[in-house]
């Protein structure tokens, strides 16, 4: 089982997907002295039991262009299967069942963060430009995509083609593929604009720290001050990104395979993909349900951009100032209509 | 009912490659396609030793039980067999067989690989047994026939052995005891998780 | 791109049961079929896509081994173990191979060759129809235009130029009835320029080994090895050149325990299952036998019994044995003295004991002195005529072994008659053409350069011009070329241009020829030399697994291969084209009088008829076409080690498989074949023999005939010349010839009928009354240690011509120059040369070249089938880590190899590898098409350029003949390689 | 709503741009394992006749 203690150790660090570029390197020879002439070759011959123990795999010469076929054998294949049969539908299920009643508990408990008539003063201040949001929702719409066709490979097999048969199923995920390889692209060009755009909102600050303190304003009732961003939203942004990273980059390996790494390479980025999507999942899944039926009016700064003047100088006080500064002409008020709040 | 195994005696394969052209000629194999291969270990050097290595159609097969779309399926006899139709192409079982057994029609990326090819032990695949369908997709059906993969039928030194698991593992038990040396069984203890006691 | 699912009859019920089907673990084929939806029916509308050719036939039948599938039984034509191919043909077309587990020799085995042979006959790079140059173009053109302006620019030269001047370059994968053929072909258009692979393969184990003890082939065979206690393989690597032969090979050493010693510069894929490995410098195999042989007469281990019956001038070996002392060996050979040591005690005493070499101890200057080093190595220890004995001869080709016997040596008539006028009238008595006839074929030679002028008879009895130097025959000075004209015209049949040395001065001598004609099923790499613009016409002639004949493999069986497929395209198989060719040069009547010609294809069995009529001196005259097809039939009958059928078989009793020559007499007396050569333990009526008394009876006072060794049964109980008709009389055994046996010798006697002898004596009297008697006609006498018509009598250590070691060739310097057939061999001067000019310092890498396992001779072929060519898709140099490291070379990168003559180079990839050592380097030969670094692909006719092509070898390779063959010097030269 | 159309609709035309790179970035196995020593002609059983792998579709092929 050490490949999954790699994959973790690699989830811990943090660190890209380790590119071990395991070159195949010769099995020491029995007895390889300058000179063969006097040996015995029939008596000195490689055996396969000893080579595992010092190599864990066996690499030889073939003639043909194709230098894959040059490892003999790798019983890493099993341990990798052994990973991605056993632990990663485990690690899968728990982690996004887990984040699923977490947020169905914490809704029927605390219920939905409903405006007060304080925040609803029918001015509206333009929370998010329309780039911003094409470019999160770019990202958004191709990362549900993602997820799903990506779960399809842990859980299609196991849960979907009982219903819809091995034919459809098949259909679907070859459909899948194509859909989870192509729209990789268009996720880590989102992925990227985000980083950039919004990468200077994110730098964690004192009142991030202060905000934590205060629980974001679950705990008790007050509303601690925030920039543009609280802490809870820069942890998700650095969640995103380095998430994102992660994946992107564990993704391209795998998208052109054997290009930088050998098989076990292959294996071990397969498994910090997996394992970090359905981290990323989960974490998604969070956000998805803060931003959407966790708070009340959230939603708008990315649907139609703009947020209650009031529920902005509540929720992020600081940023409100801010812009209040930069436009000596007042809050930007576009129109005058006022919007009755959803 | 057998047990149908592989079993390369490699102190007497001579990396003739008539294995692997036998497995081209008698399937139509296309170019880049390698169902079969010869390997050598420590080439040029006294302990040399070729390995010829293809499907070893495990106990309990990694690249079965990876297969996203769940195409493979083991025959009575154990050989482990896929459907072209199934297979989307992802490559996972190339990165579960311990011995590179998968091949891709296409290389490059991930994409679109085309449907995964492997040795069948001359068992062909899902169609009905010996029908031009099959052959177009799979090759032809040797033990529908009643005969043993021709790799193994036609090995120069009868190093390559095929047929029922006991069966061959008396065989080299005997020819070991003979003459008093052998490499092992290559291959066995990852693949059948038992191998042959010499 | 949507793929297209099944046809909507995927309903969800069936499919449901499939999941949880599967979740049980193991289900059966049916069951996954039936779940899936993919029922029997869903599928037949996926066999309706339409496919080639060949497998619209196999659409045909559902499945190959359906009812209209017929089994042919035909030789593979790549090497010579004689593998059986078993075919399946359906409705014409050749579908499938299946293993041939009844033949003794292959049992059910292939290598990658012989496994992927089918491709050969419907290969699209074949050459598909004649084709001529045409101002630098490739021309289509029909049979009969072709042969028509083939005939007449023969009969053009042969008027200005003479006979001589059309060389007739034969091939080693003909049939045993082609080869034949085209001798007679040859001696019919009146030249001996008669040559094939052979020159280049065994030509010095035939001359070497038939001047030690009768007759130049494998004294054993393959399967015989089973019984050997310990074996050396010299200068040969079976795993690559005879993988089948391993089969063998492996199984008696794993059977007997056996000691499987392997010699050779080169840790080759034999060497890997070697139980001791020994690595020699190339080119010095003599030092090293002579090495071993220092410790066994050190110790009184040599077979003294054996010697005094058996060995004539065993002791003019011990004056020179006794010079190479463990120090002088290793200091000559590398080789370590205690090593040797070990060799000399295994092989003079785990016995018995089989010495085995191919192309590493022939392809020398002192090619035919090294192959007798190693005979006498056998006759020292007595290891000759027994039971896994022997001088284990592997041969190459498929054919080459027939095709040697039958004639297609530039200095002898079929059936080594040789060129004596003897030979010539009994072949034209057996030919039934007059004596007188032929020799008016003949040119009359003018005297040249101070040499005298030569008559037709005295040209008739004159060998040609080896196929090793016919380039040599073109651009050499007229004066030098001893015959009436430089050669004009080269007619190459099924023959590589690439497997000759010294490739440049071939290439200039293709651009100087007048006339270039290939047939082969492929183009070869002649249509890709020189730059000429016309005078080259290639004629698509079929492998021989589309024609019926027989091949004599390397143990002298003779196997009948019957037509699988008809000749593809628009080949033609080599009877019809040479018919074809003899009526318009005039002399088709003469040539196929007593052959039966069907619609301008001569019959095979006719043609191995007349050979069986003719073929008395080697034992080719009870080999019927009958005999050998009833061989066929019967092939499970013969057992695996003797090589035997049981006696009491009706169809093949007590035969010997393939009827290995000498098969005496006439078919009729059923001779068994001789299975093991000079085995005086078995009566000659089941192939017991002796050594051939052929040199004499007395020589200095010394007997040459055999002291008290006789085969068992011998009513004459010593030694005893060859058998005339006089000495019949004098044994009064002519009584019992019959009356018209009697009347035949006379015939041929004529006034001087005592001198018949058994080899002339055409109703096979002599060898009948001879067998019953239990008396092998052609003598009982003494194996020759000293062969003192050999320029070296007692086999001498002579350096190669481009020596690593200039120090060396001082003290063992090449042979002196000398003319041998018709040109000059300076040897000694271009040796001279090369020291004088340092050349062992500016080329520092001994360069070897051999065989790759995938490839065949020239390699046209067999890198023309895709399922080989994949394999081996470029060529390569083996280099030691340690000169790669020097020259900063990495494994697979482009270098150039570059030789010391015509300042030639090659651009090939570097393999670095252990299994040459410091200072060797290694290249396989079959590569052509690319040429001092330019791709030639362009240059053969459109869409027959084969799959794979590479630098010839030979284009690096050097100047240097053996003084007895001809032979040339491809196993060691010297090159420098660098990065490219 | 509508920067979501616009993002959807970004994605596709982005994912068919990589798609399109992908597949032309693709070999057959016969060119990508063969070197410049070989001249190869591909054969198409067992992987379709369009390279696919897929024996029924007819989509555009990798041909000769």
């Amino acid at each position: 089982m050490h490949l999954l203690r790699i994959a973790l150790a690699a989830l811990m660090l943090g660190g890209g997907a380790a590119v071990l570029a395991q070159t195949g390197r010769d099995v020491p020879p029995a007895a390889s002295t300058a000179n063969p002439s006097g040996q015995n070759p029939t008596a000195a011959s490689v055996r396969e039991d000893q080579l595992l123990r010092e190599l864990n795999k066996l690499q030889g010469r073939v003639s043909i262009p194709d230098g894959k076929a040059a490892l003999l054998e790798q019983p890493q294949g099993r341990e990798w299967r052994q990973f991605r049969e056993g632990w990663l539908p485990w690690i899968g299920g728990i982690a996004i069942l887990g984040m699923l009643l977490a947020l169905f508990g914490f809704y029927f408990t605390k219920g939905r963060i409903r405006l007060d008539q304080t925040e609803e003063s029918g001015v509206k201040i333009l929370r998010f430009n329309a780039f911003e949001r094409f470019m999160h929702w770019l990202t958004a719409v191709c990362f549900i995509v993602l997820a799903l066709t990506g779960l399809n490979y842990i859980f299609g097999k196991r849960l979907l083609m009982p219903i819809i048969g091995p034919d459809a199923f098949a259909a679907l995920s070859q459909w899948g593929k194509y859909a989870h390889n192509y729209l990789a692209w268009p996720f880590m060009l989102g992925l990227l604009l985000m980083l950039i755009v919004w990468v200077k909102d994110n730098i964690p600050n004192r009142v991030d720290v202060a905000w934590i303190r205060k629980g974001g304003g679950f705990l008790g009732d007050a509303h601690p001050s925030a920039y543009r961003f609280n802490a809870g939203q820069k942890m998700i942004f650095w969640i995103v990104v380095i998430g994102g990273l992660l994946m992107s980059a564990t993704g391209i390996l795998m998208l052109f395979p054997f290009s930088a790494t050998d098989i076990n390479g292959m294996q071990l980025t397969q498994a910090v993909h997996a394992v970090i999507g359905v981290l990323f999942i989960a974490a998604i899944l969070a956000h998805i349900y803060i931003g959407s039926l966790g708070m009340e009016g959230a939603y708008d700064a990315m649907g139609s951009g703009e947020v209650d003047l009031a529920w902005a100088r509540r929720h992020h006080d600081l940023w409100v100032e801010e812009q209040r500064a930069k436009t000596a002409s007042g809050p930007q008020v576009h129109g005058a209509r006022p919007v009755p709040a959803e | 009912m057998a047990r149908m195994k592989f079993l390369c005696d490699a102190d007497r394969c001579i990396e003739c490659n008539a294995c692997v052209t036998a497995c081209k000629n008698e399937h139509e194999v296309p170019w880049g396609i390698n169902r079969r291969r010869v390997v050598t270990l420590n080439d040029g050097k006294p302990s040399e030793r070729s390995i010829s290595m293809a499907c070893m159609h495990c106990t309990d097969a990694p690249c079965a039980a990876v297969c996203p779309v769940n195409c493979f399926f083991t025959t009575a006899d154990a050989v482990v067999l896929h459907s072209k139709d199934l297979c989307i192409g992802c490559g996972y079982c190339f990165y579960a067989c311990p011995f590179g057994a998968p091949q891709y029609p296409r290389v490059g990326n991930f994409g679109s690989r085309g449907k995964m090819d492997k040795c069948t032990y001359c068992a062909g695949g899902p169609e009905a047994d010996l029908t031009t369908a099959e052959y177009e997709k799979y090759g032809s059906n040797r033990l529908a026939e009643g005969k043993l993969p021709l790799c193994a039928e036609m090995c120069s030194t009868k190093a390559l052995l095929a047929g029922d698991g006991e069966i061959i593992a008396q065989i080299y038990k005997e020819r070991v005891v003979k003459r008093g040396y052998g490499s092992g069984a290559w291959g066995w203890k990852t693949a059948y998780r038992e191998t042959v006691a010499i | 791109m949507l793929t297209k699912r099944k046809s909507g009859e995927a309903s969800r019920g069936k499919l449901q049961s499939f999941a949880s089907g599967l979740a049980s673990g193991v289900i059966d084929r049916r069951s996954f079929l039936r779940q899936s939806g993919l029922a029997v029916g869903g599928l037949a509308a996926a066999g309706s896509i339409q496919l080639g050719a060949v497998r619209k036939a196999r659409a045909a039948g559902t499945a190959v081994s359906g009812p209209q599938v017929q089994i042919k039984k035909n030789i593979c034509t790549h090497c010579s173990v004689g593998c059986t191919v078993t075919a399946e043909v359906v409705n014409g077309v050749w579908v499938g191979q299946e293993p041939s587990w009844d033949s003794p020799i292959n049992r059910g085995t292939h290598c990658a060759k012989g496994a992927a042979i089918r491709e050969l006959v419907h290969s699209e790079r074949r050459l598909k129809y004649p084709v001529k140059l045409v101002d630098g173009q490739w021309q289509r053109v029909s049979w009969d235009q072709a042969i028509n302006e083939i005939g007449d620019k023969l009969l053009d030269i042969r008027q200005k130029y003479g006979a001589d001047s059309a060389y007739w370059l034969g091939s080693a994968k003909y049939t045993n009835e082609a080869a034949y053929l085209l001798r007679k072909f040859g001696a019919f258009w009146g030249t001996n320029s008669v040559d094939h692979q052979a020159r280049i393969c065994h030509s010095t184990t035939v001359a070497g080994v038939a001047n030690t003890w009768g007759y130049g082939a494998q004294t054993n065979s393959y399967n015989d090895i089973r019984n050997a206690k310990t074996m050396i393989i010299m200068g040969g690597n079976p795993a690559e050149a005879h993988p089948i032969s391993m089969q063998h090979v492996l199984s008696g050493k794993e059977i007997n325990r056996a000691n499987m010693i392997v010699i050779d510069p080169r840790f080759t894929r034999t060497a890997a299952h070697a139980t001791e490995y020994v690595r020699l410098r190339s080119g010095t195999d003599i030092p090293l036998v002579w090495g071993i042989l220092w410790h066994i007469f050190q110790n009184g281990w040599e077979d003294k019994e054996f010697i005094r019956q058996r060995v004539y001038g065993m002791e003019d070996v011990r004056k020179e044995v006794a010079k190479w002392t463990p120090d002088e060996v290793e200091r000559v050979t590398g080789v370590p003295g205690e090593q040797l040591k070990r060799v000399a005690y295994l092989f003079s005493h785990e016995k018995p004991a089989t010495v085995i070499w191919c192309m590493g101890a022939t392809q020398h200057t002192v090619g035919t002195a090294n192959v007798r080093a190693l005979c006498i190595l056998a006759l020292a220890t007595g290891n000759v005529g027994k039971p896994g004995t022997g001088a284990n001869i592997f041969r190459g080709h498929t054919n080459v072994q027939g095709a040697t016997d039958l004639g297609l040596d530039i200095s002898t008539l079929p059936l080594y008659y040789g060129l004596v006028e003897g030979a010539w009238r009994h072949w034209a008595r057996v030919w039934d053409v007059s004596y007188d006839w032929l020799q008016s074929r003949f040119d009359e030679v003018p005297a040249k350069a101070g040499r005298p002028a030569r008559t037709r008879k005295q040209n008739m009895e004159a060998p040609g011009i080896t196929s090793t130097r016919w380039f040599d025959g073109v651009n050499l000075p007229e004066d030098q070329v001893d015959q009436k004209a430089n050669i004009k015209a080269m007619m190459v049949f099924g023959h590589g241009g690439n497997t000759v040395t010294r490739i440049p001065e071939a290439v200039e001598g293709v651009n100087k020829l007048e006339l270039l004609v290939v047939a082969d099923p492929h183009p070869t790499s002649f249509a890709t030399m020189g730059n000429r613009k016309d005078g080259v016409y290639l004629l698509p002639i079929c492998t021989s697994l589309e024609m019926d004949g027989s091949r004599t493999a390397s143990n002298r069986s003779l196997q009948w291969g019957e037509q699988i497929v008809k000749p593809a395209f628009e080949s033609k198989n080599d009877y019809e084209f040479l018919y074809l060719l003899a009526k318009k040069l005039g002399f088709a009547e003469e040539l196929f009088k007593n052959i039966k010609v069907e619609n301008n294809v001569p019959v095979p069995e006719d043609i191995l008829r007349e050979i069986n009529r003719g073929g008395w001196s080697t034992g080719y005259c009870g080999q019927s076409p009958e005999r050998l097809k009833a061989h066929m039939r019967n092939q499970h009958k013969f057992d695996l080690v003797t090589l035997r059928a049981p006696k009491d078989d009706p169809e093949v009793g007590g035969d010997y498989y393939g009827l290995p020559w000498p098969c005496w007499g006439k078919p009729e007396i059923r001779h068994p074949g001789t299975h093991i050569l000079y085995n005086t333990n078995l009566h000659v009526k089941e192939g017991g023999g002796a050594f051939r008394a052929r040199f004499g009876v007395e020589r200095n006072g010394q007997t040459l005939l055999a002291e008290d060794s006789y085969p068992v049964g011998s009513e004459l109980t010593d030694g005893y010349p060859e058998i005339t008709f006089g000495i019949l009389k004098k044994l009064g055994w002519d009584k019992d010839l019959t009356p018209d046996e009697l009347a035949t010798i006379q015939r041929i006697g004529g006034n001087n009928v005592d001198a018949v002898s058994w080899a002339i004596d055409l109703s096979g009297g002599i060898q009948r009354v001879c067998l019953e008697r239990g008396v092998m006609h052609y003598g009982n006498g003494k194996a020759r240690a000293n062969a003192w018509n050999l320029p070296d009598p007692i086999p001498v250590h002579r350096e190669p011509i481009y020596s690593p070691k200039p120090e060396l060739v001082a003290k063992y310097p090449t042979r002196p120059d000398e003319r041998q057939f018709r040109i000059p061999n300076n040897g000694f001067t271009v040796q001279k040369a090369a020291v004088d000019k340092n050349i062992a310092r500016s080329f520092p890498i001994i360069l070897s070249s051999g065989r790759l396992v995938e490839y065949e001779g020239g390699g046209e072929e067999t890198r023309s089938n895709p399922w080989l060519a994949e394999l081996q898709q470029d060529m390569f140099v083996e280099i030691n880590p340690a000169d790669a490291a020097e020259r900063g070379i990495k494994d697979g990168a482009w270098v150039w190899v570059l030789g010391p003559e015509n300042n030639a180079k090659t651009k090939v990839k570097a393999l670095v590898t252990e299994r040459v050592g410091k200072g060797v380097a290694w290249m396989p030969f079959h590569f052509a098409g690319w040429y001092q670094g330019e791709d030639h692909r362009s240059r053969y006719p459109a869409g027959t350029d084969p799959v794979v092509l590479g630098e010839s070898v030979n284009t690096v390779t050097t100047y240097g003949f053996d003084p007895v063959t001809g032979m040339q010097e491809t196993k060691v030269t010297l090159c420098q390689i660098q990065a490219a | 709503m509508k920067t979501i159309i616009l993002a959807i609709v970004a994605a596709v035309l982005l994912a068919g741009a990589a798609a399109y790179l992908l597949s032309v970035n693709q070999k057959p196995a016969y060119q990508a394992f063969s070197t410049t020593g070989a001249r190869v002609t591909p054969t198409d059983n067992l992987v379709g006749p369009n390279w696919s792998g897929d024996p029924q579709g007819r989509g555009a092929g990798h041909r000769g």
